[in-house]
């Protein structure tokens, strides 16, 4: 049983206020992993670093081997602190040049000083995307430094017939020579080092909640999250979203492809909802079902994204007996199909019979993991929950 | 059994009005044909402006103010088309749509990160930015003396001249861009649309890519807007910058909140109703309180946001009808 | 040498000019800064209010006569409570409703006051009478030179400093200058704790206004020149200034307010005065992408 | 489709024209809006015009009915008014369109219904070739530039002049002119600056012109921005610097302003200047309206005789009437108006003598030396 999730020493704070510390987890294939914790023990924080809706402060996470939340070692943050105030430096002297140089030849003289501005401040905005490891970024550093490289060769060529400097007086020269001097061999290098991947890689990259989902994470929330708006049919097809593969134009022209998808798609959203008991409400609108309903139709739109591991986040709240025994056996049917599950919870009835393996958290501390026999007897688990030195088990 | 199912079917309800609207010219109206037909011809191009911006607010839920920008981009692409290069109306709508469209992604992909207020001043100062360069950049738009003398389109050579000839060329468009908006709305793209509108964490979670959506809803509001754009210069034959004030994208913007933000049949209706309002009012007013049909707009958008914020026909009971129908048409 | 005299004196002037109406931008967009502090709510209907300050004062001076001061003070009063009733009526049933309803409410508050004032007024360009306000404003107070500046401007800066430095008292020292900031946290929990936050953010958009009305009145005296659309493209160009200083910071609307009327004004002077208002545009425009933020204010962070 | 059903026939009833027979002249002009004063102008030259007329009996028996149409000076709402105009069999001539931006609208709509319109307040060059159907008893811009700019060198002997021009095509037009003439006679234009419609606050623009020390500066403005203009650069000190301006300028609003002291601008209608029957025209004016005619009040009244003399003898045929003022084209032909005789050139622009008037102590007063 290979591991699928892996998370290294994950911590993330808010500003002062530390959610996670240090947090190690693993879950293999096929199992059913419990996280359990007082309120507040940052679960569900956990949860959205794991779909990088927060961006989390330090530690790495891998699942099946790929990294979603890149390892950015210190080194590499420097180095790429550094490119980013030389690149930054680089543009401040570049306009002031490409202003004098184009400005005297040119009719349109308001219009390429509002060019210069407009440059100018997309090279802010770079640098802004540099500092935050954005992909885009790396995108348009090359167009600029194609454009750097351009200009250093066409002022070094055309020496004398640039004129002075706009309201300086002094010739051009003086600076282009250096600037060229400069910025030539240093666009050279790193747009091959671009070229050879070698600087991308090094530069890990980020991924947004829906490249995890197309991953194969999916994942439900502690407050229900459903399009209230839409029919039951509908939020499941929207799961079905990453499964498709239907763009603008085959939509507009309704070709033949499309059309099968959509077909496919109305017939599995209906296995989906079979699979979960709802194929009975399949019309309704999503904000018409019962609370209990409402929690499995979230679990049918998480599984309609055909995901390897499934997040469930306090599934069996303000649920009855009947409903929570009815979910216990929808988990159980889902792990037959081979998903990883990860489960927070409160209610132990759940947890107990259902987690092979649970981890337990307290002030965003990992403070005990083992199966549900070690847990249930183990005494730091006791004491953050019950508080104080009362001994007897949590039933 | 069949037909009960066609009554309902809301493509029907769509065909059976455009029917009815090719009879308007033969109506006996005697001598204010012409004019009735020209107020009309307006109500159905700000019908498809309206359906073109549904789309941003409506399906995606943010509130787009620059609507009128890319309006005003599309009308002059299409003025300096003819004036310059005398194409006719079919080849210079595909490219309007295109400019629309290229404009709309400019300014939507930097922007599409903010939260909705900042979003929406930015799309403000987008379309004020577009009027200050057509009115200042006499080499290109003549600035404003305004550009006279566009030709009509023509079909088969044949010039257009009278406005039941007009009358029709807009249903025509009207057609297609329903066609466009109906499919959009019922497909992947539509879903992962209205999913960004209920609730954007959830969506993404789903795996649908915000940014790459939302500008591609940007977009495709954009071309449509050109594309009337395109057709307006065409037809009144004469631009001048000051027709793309701000107030065109608050007319467009009451138009969708009046019928109903996200449904299709709202936005028209909507349409159908507001625009030719304001020519009564003309004809009701008293000479000297003329401007207080702007009055009425606006007190339209308070009284609507206060009382019916889902407008005359509520996105939620289309949703409603829709599935229904989906389930008579599962059983036969 | 000359040349460079008639340079720098220029530019000296026109310093003045832009100070003068960066102090005009900065008090309407305290308005703005307050309410989106306050109820994150953009109050388009700011700018009409504003408006109606000026003819508020035209009329109390034309037709009711009564004196320039007298009238000052009773604008800015009446404007007070027009902001409440703007509240009351507007945007307090919208309280809770999605963002987008209560935005298209002011939208259209605004468009609706607007076109009110061009009924009542008419929509001409009118200017204060001569006699209303004494002559000594016209005078300059100070000239080295070619640079001169009337004492028109000096009142009016004046009057902008002492706005903010009570607005700072109000907000960081008085009871309810916490409640407000409680409530720009957290509108539900800051009721719980006891606070009544209709009546504080009544009060927020009686400061607001009455600030927007003052300057309404300084903008009538300073360019004799009021009319009915004048509250729509002033109110876009105070929002600006509001988020160039940080939206939710007084003083960053006073700090955005001065860049801003500077900017604009030297944008006119030096680069090109068709593109006048683009420059405030293009600045709002750039600031909202590169630093939402805002040159004081704090970034907010997003919780899911 | 009931909805729709209803709603159609209620419209129809509105809209149905009013079927008592009487001559109907429509004047299509800005009553409410930014330049509601000149619009005024226009309403009350016309009113008294169709109040003589039909004191003498009206045309032919029929009583002349002045219909005043609203179009805010928006190129959009001009469109709209012209459509219902070129649809009303009643109307066989427009008096109409003042802002170049609306005319332009209305052309196209009036060619295609070959309804004849006369503009007594349209100045702007390009308009004249656009259309047959389009004549106007008012010269234009570029000859009103030339004018000013000969008068300027000639009279006034400035050497330096600057110009403020606001960004709309009437006061490009004329600037355009007025510099293309100016470079021809050896005045040194010193700089432009713009100002838009909408701007209260001229100081950067007026300390640049401070710094540049002309002579006078040149406002091809409309009145509402030009006294702003005028009184803001006395307040930064610019005493000794003249002003001038063109028929966007003549209005009741500068005389109100001290300080326009010495203001001059051109204009196509002087009291004193003009023939008798101006004398008459200004007590009957001054008696019904309480105040003297400006220029757009003298030539609508002119504009209003001319269509009534046109439907006099040709009938209401709307063909037929535009060759009839088609053939007004030579000067013993012309129609002896109030403001002096019109006749129109092949494009349907009149050539009319230009008069200079300006303000001395707070009242229009038309200048001493005029150029013939």
């Amino acid at each position: 049983m290979n591991t699928i999730l892996k998370i290294i020493k994950l911590s993330k704070s808010f500003g002062g206020l530390s959610a996670l510390r240090e947090i190690t987890l693993e879950a293999k294939q096929g199992q059913i992993v419990g996280i359990i914790g007082p309120n507040g023990a940052g679960k569900t924080t956990l949860f959205n670093c794991l779909t990088s809706l927060y961006y989390s402060t330090g530690g790495q996470i891998e699942f099946q081997e790929r990294p979603i939340v890149p390892e950015v070692a210190e080194t590499k943050r420097r180095l790429i602190k550094s490119c980013a105030m030389l690149f930054f430096v680089l543009g401040l002297i570049w306009v002031p040049l490409f202003w004098s140089s184009i400005v005297p030849h040119t009719f349109f003289k308001v219009e390429v000083v509002l060019l210069g501005i407009f440059i100018l401040s997309i090279r802010f905005f770079l640098v802004r995307g540099l500092m935050r490891f954005q992909i885009w970024a790396w995108g348009l550093i090359f167009v600029f430094l194609i454009s750097d490289l351009w200009f250093s060769i066409w002022w070094l060529t055309h020496l004398l017939s640039l004129g002075p400097m706009i309201g300086t007086g002094i010739p051009l020269y003086y600076f282009t020579v250096p600037w060229g001097i400069i910025a030539g061999p240093f666009s050279i290098y790193l747009i091959s080092q671009l070229v050879l991947r070698k600087v991308r890689q090094l530069y890990g990259f980020r991924l947004g909640p829906d490249a995890i989902c197309r991953l194969g994470v999916a994942r439900t929330f502690q407050n229900i999250r459903l399009f209230f708006n839409l029919s039951v049919l509908d939020n499941v097809k929207i799961g079905f979203h990453v499964q498709m593969r239907s763009g603008v134009l085959g939509i507009l022209l309704k070709t033949r492809s499309q059309r099968d998808e959509e077909g496919l798609t109305e017939k599995e959203a209906f296995k989906c909802l079979r699979f979960v008991g709802l194929d009975g409400r399949a019309f309704d609108l999503a904000g018409a079902l019962a609370y209990g309903e409402q929690r499995r139709l979230e679990i049918a739109r998480a599984l309609a994204s055909n995901p390897q591991l499934l997040l469930l986040d306090e599934p069996a709240a303000g649920m009855n007996a009947q409903e929570s025994s009815e979910l216990i056996r929808l988990i159980l049917k889902i792990r037959e199909k081979g998903i990883t599950v990860l489960i927070i919870e409160h209610d132990m009835k759940v947890m107990m019979n259902l987690a092979d393996n649970i981890y337990v958290l307290d002030y965003g501390v990992l403070i005990a993991d083992g199966t549900a026999d070690e847990i249930r007897t183990n005494p730091r688990v006791i004491e953050a929950y019950l508080g104080g030195g009362t001994a007897h088990a949590a039933t | 059994m069949r037909w009960q199912l066609y009554k309902k079917d809301p493509r029907f309800v769509f065909l059976s009005l455009i029917f009815l609207a090719v009879l308007l010219p033969w109506l006996p109206l005697g001598a204010s044909t012409n004019y009735v037909l020209r107020i009309m011809t307006t109500a159905v191009l700000y019908m498809i402006l309206a359906l073109g911006l549904n789309i941003v607010p409506g399906f995606t839920g943010l509130l787009d103010l620059g609507y009128v920008g890319f309006y005003g981009i599309g009308a002059y692409t299409s003025g300096l088309l003819s004036i310059h290069y005398d194409l006719s109306l079919w080849v210079i709508l595909p490219l309007a749509a295109l400019n629309g469209a290229l404009w709309g992604t400019i300014l939507g992909a930097p922007t599409l990160r903010l939260t909705g207020d900042y979003f929406a001043i930015v799309t403000f100062g987008f379309s004020e930015l577009v009027v200050l360069v057509l009115r200042n950049e006499l080499w290109l738009t003549r600035g404003p003396m305004g550009l006279p003398g566009i030709s009509p389109p023509s079909i088969f050579g044949h010039p257009l001249a009278s406005d039941w000839e007009f009358f029709y060329l807009i249903l025509l468009l009207l057609m297609i861009v329903l066609l466009v908006v109906t499919r959009l709305q019922n497909s992947r793209l539509g879903r992962a649309w209205f999913a960004i509108r209920e609730d954007e964490i959830a969506a993404q979670c789903c795996g649908v890519n915000l940014i790459r959506y939302k500008v591609t809803a940007f977009a495709i509001s954009a071309s449509i807007g050109a594309m009337g754009g395109a057709f307006y210069a065409k037809w009144f034959k004469f631009i001048h910058p000051d027709m793309f004030k701000f107030w065109e994208s608050i007319l467009i913007l009451c138009l969708i909140v009046f019928g109903g933000m996200g449904s299709i049949a709202g936005t028209m209706l909507g349409a159908l109703i507001l625009i030719p309002l304001s020519e009564v009012l003309r004809a009701v007013l008293p000479q000297g309180l003329f401007n207080a049909r702007y009055l009425i707009y606006g007190l339209v958008l308070v009284l609507m946001m206060r009382w019916r914020p889902e407008g005359l026909v509520p996105f939620k009971r289309a949703q409603a009808k829709k599935a229904k129908l989906a389930q008579e048409r599962l059983e036969i | 040498m000359e040349n460079l005299l008639d340079q720098s004196s220029l530019f000296l002037q026109q310093l003045v000019n832009g100070i003068t109406l960066g102090g005009v931008y900065a008090l309407i967009a305290v308005g703005y800064t307050m309410v989106y502090g306050v109820i994150q709510l953009i109050n388009f209907a700011h700018g009409e209010i504003y408006m109606l300050g000026a003819f508020l004062a035209y009329t109390m001076v034309t037709v009711l006569g009564i004196p320039f001061f007298a009238a000052f003070i009773l604008t800015i009063l009446v404007c007070a409570c027009f902001g409440i009733i703007l509240d009351f009526v507007a945007y307090r049933p919208l309280r809770n409703a999605p963002r987008l309803a209560a935005l298209i409410t002011a939208i259209g508050m605004s468009i609706f006051l607007q076109n009110l004032a061009m009924m009542i007024w008419g929509s001409q360009i009118k200017s204060y009478p001569r006699d209303m306000f004494p002559a000594i404003f016209l005078k300059p107070a100070l000239s080295i030179g070619e640079v001169s500046m009337t004492w028109i401007q000096v009142f009016i800066l004046s009057i902008t400093v002492v706005c903010m430095i009570i607005l700072h008292l109000i907000i960081h020292k008085t009871k309810i200058g916490t409640a407000m900031r409680a409530i720009s946290q957290d509108k539900t929990t800051s009721a719980l704790m006891g606070i009544g936050v209709n009546r504080v953010i009544s009060f927020t958009f009686a400061i607001g206004s009455a600030m927007g009305g003052m300057a309404g009145v300084l903008v009538g005296l300073y360019y004799n020149a009021i009319f009915p659309t004048m509250g729509y493209i002033a109110g876009i160009k105070a929002f600006a200034a509001a988020v160039l200083g940080g939206i939710g910071s007084v003083p960053g609307a006073m700090l955005g307010g001065g860049v801003l009327g500077i900017a604009e004004v030297m944008g006119a002077g030096y680069i090109s005065s068709e593109y006048r208002d683009g420059i405030s545009y293009a600045v709002m425009i750039a600031v909202i992408l590169f630093k939402p933020s805002g040159l004081i204010g704090r970034q907010i962070g997003e919780k899911v | 489709m009931r909805k729709l059903g209803c709603f159609l026939f209620a419209w129809i009833l509105l809209t149905g024209a009013t079927w008592a027979d009487s001559i109907k002249i429509p004047i299509a002009a800005p009553f409410t809006g930014p330049l509601a004063s000149f619009g005024e102008g226009m309403k009350n030259g016309a009113l008294l015009k169709g109040e003589e007329i039909n004191a003498a009996g009206g045309i032919n028996g029929k009583n002349v009915d002045i219909v005043l149409e609203d179009e805010l000076c928006d190129p959009k709402e001009a469109a709209t008014v012209a459509t219902k105009l070129a649809n009303d069999p009643k109307v066989s001539v427009v008096v109409g369109h003042l802002c170049s931006s609306s005319t332009l609208a209305a052309l196209p709509i009036y060619r295609g219904a070959k309804l004849p319109a006369i503009s007594p307040a349209s100045t702007n060059v390009s308009i004249g070739k656009m259309s047959p159907y389009y004549f106007r008893n008012v010269y234009r811009d570029d000859f009103q530039g030339l004018f000013l700019a000969k008068y300027v060198k000639i009279v006034k002997g400035y050497k330096k002049v600057a110009i403020f021009y606001e960004v709309n095509d009437y006061s490009m037009g004329l600037m355009l002119a007025f510099m293309k003439e100016a470079k021809k006679l050896g005045i040194k234009v010193l700089g432009t600056e713009a100002y838009t419609a909408d701007t209260t606050d001229f100081k950067p623009q007026l300390t640049k012109f401070k710094m540049m020390k002309p002579d006078a500066i040149f406002i091809p403005g409309y009145a509402p921005q030009g006294t702003l203009i005028i009184s803001q650069a006395r307040s930064l000190g610019m005493k000794n610097v003249a002003f001038f301006g063109a028929d966007g300028l003549d209005d009741d609003l500068m005389v109100k302003n001290p300080d326009t002291e010495g203001l001059f601008v051109t204009t196509p209608f002087l009291p004193d200047k003009a023939g008798p029957q101006a004398a008459g025209f200004v007590k009957a004016y001054r008696k019904k309206f309480g105040k003297d005619p400006n220029w757009f009040a003298a030539n609508t009244y002119d504009a209003v005789g001319i269509g009534a003399q046109a439907i006099k003898a040709v009938g209401r045929n709307r063909e037929k009437i535009r060759d009839y003022l088609a053939s007004i084209n030579s000067k013993d032909r012309a129609y002896d108006g109030v403001a002096g005789k019109t006749y129109f050139d092949k494009n349907g622009d009149c050539l009319k003598e230009a008069y200079v008037k300006k303000i001395k102590n707070g009242k229009w007063v038309s200048a001493e030396k005029q150029l013939q």
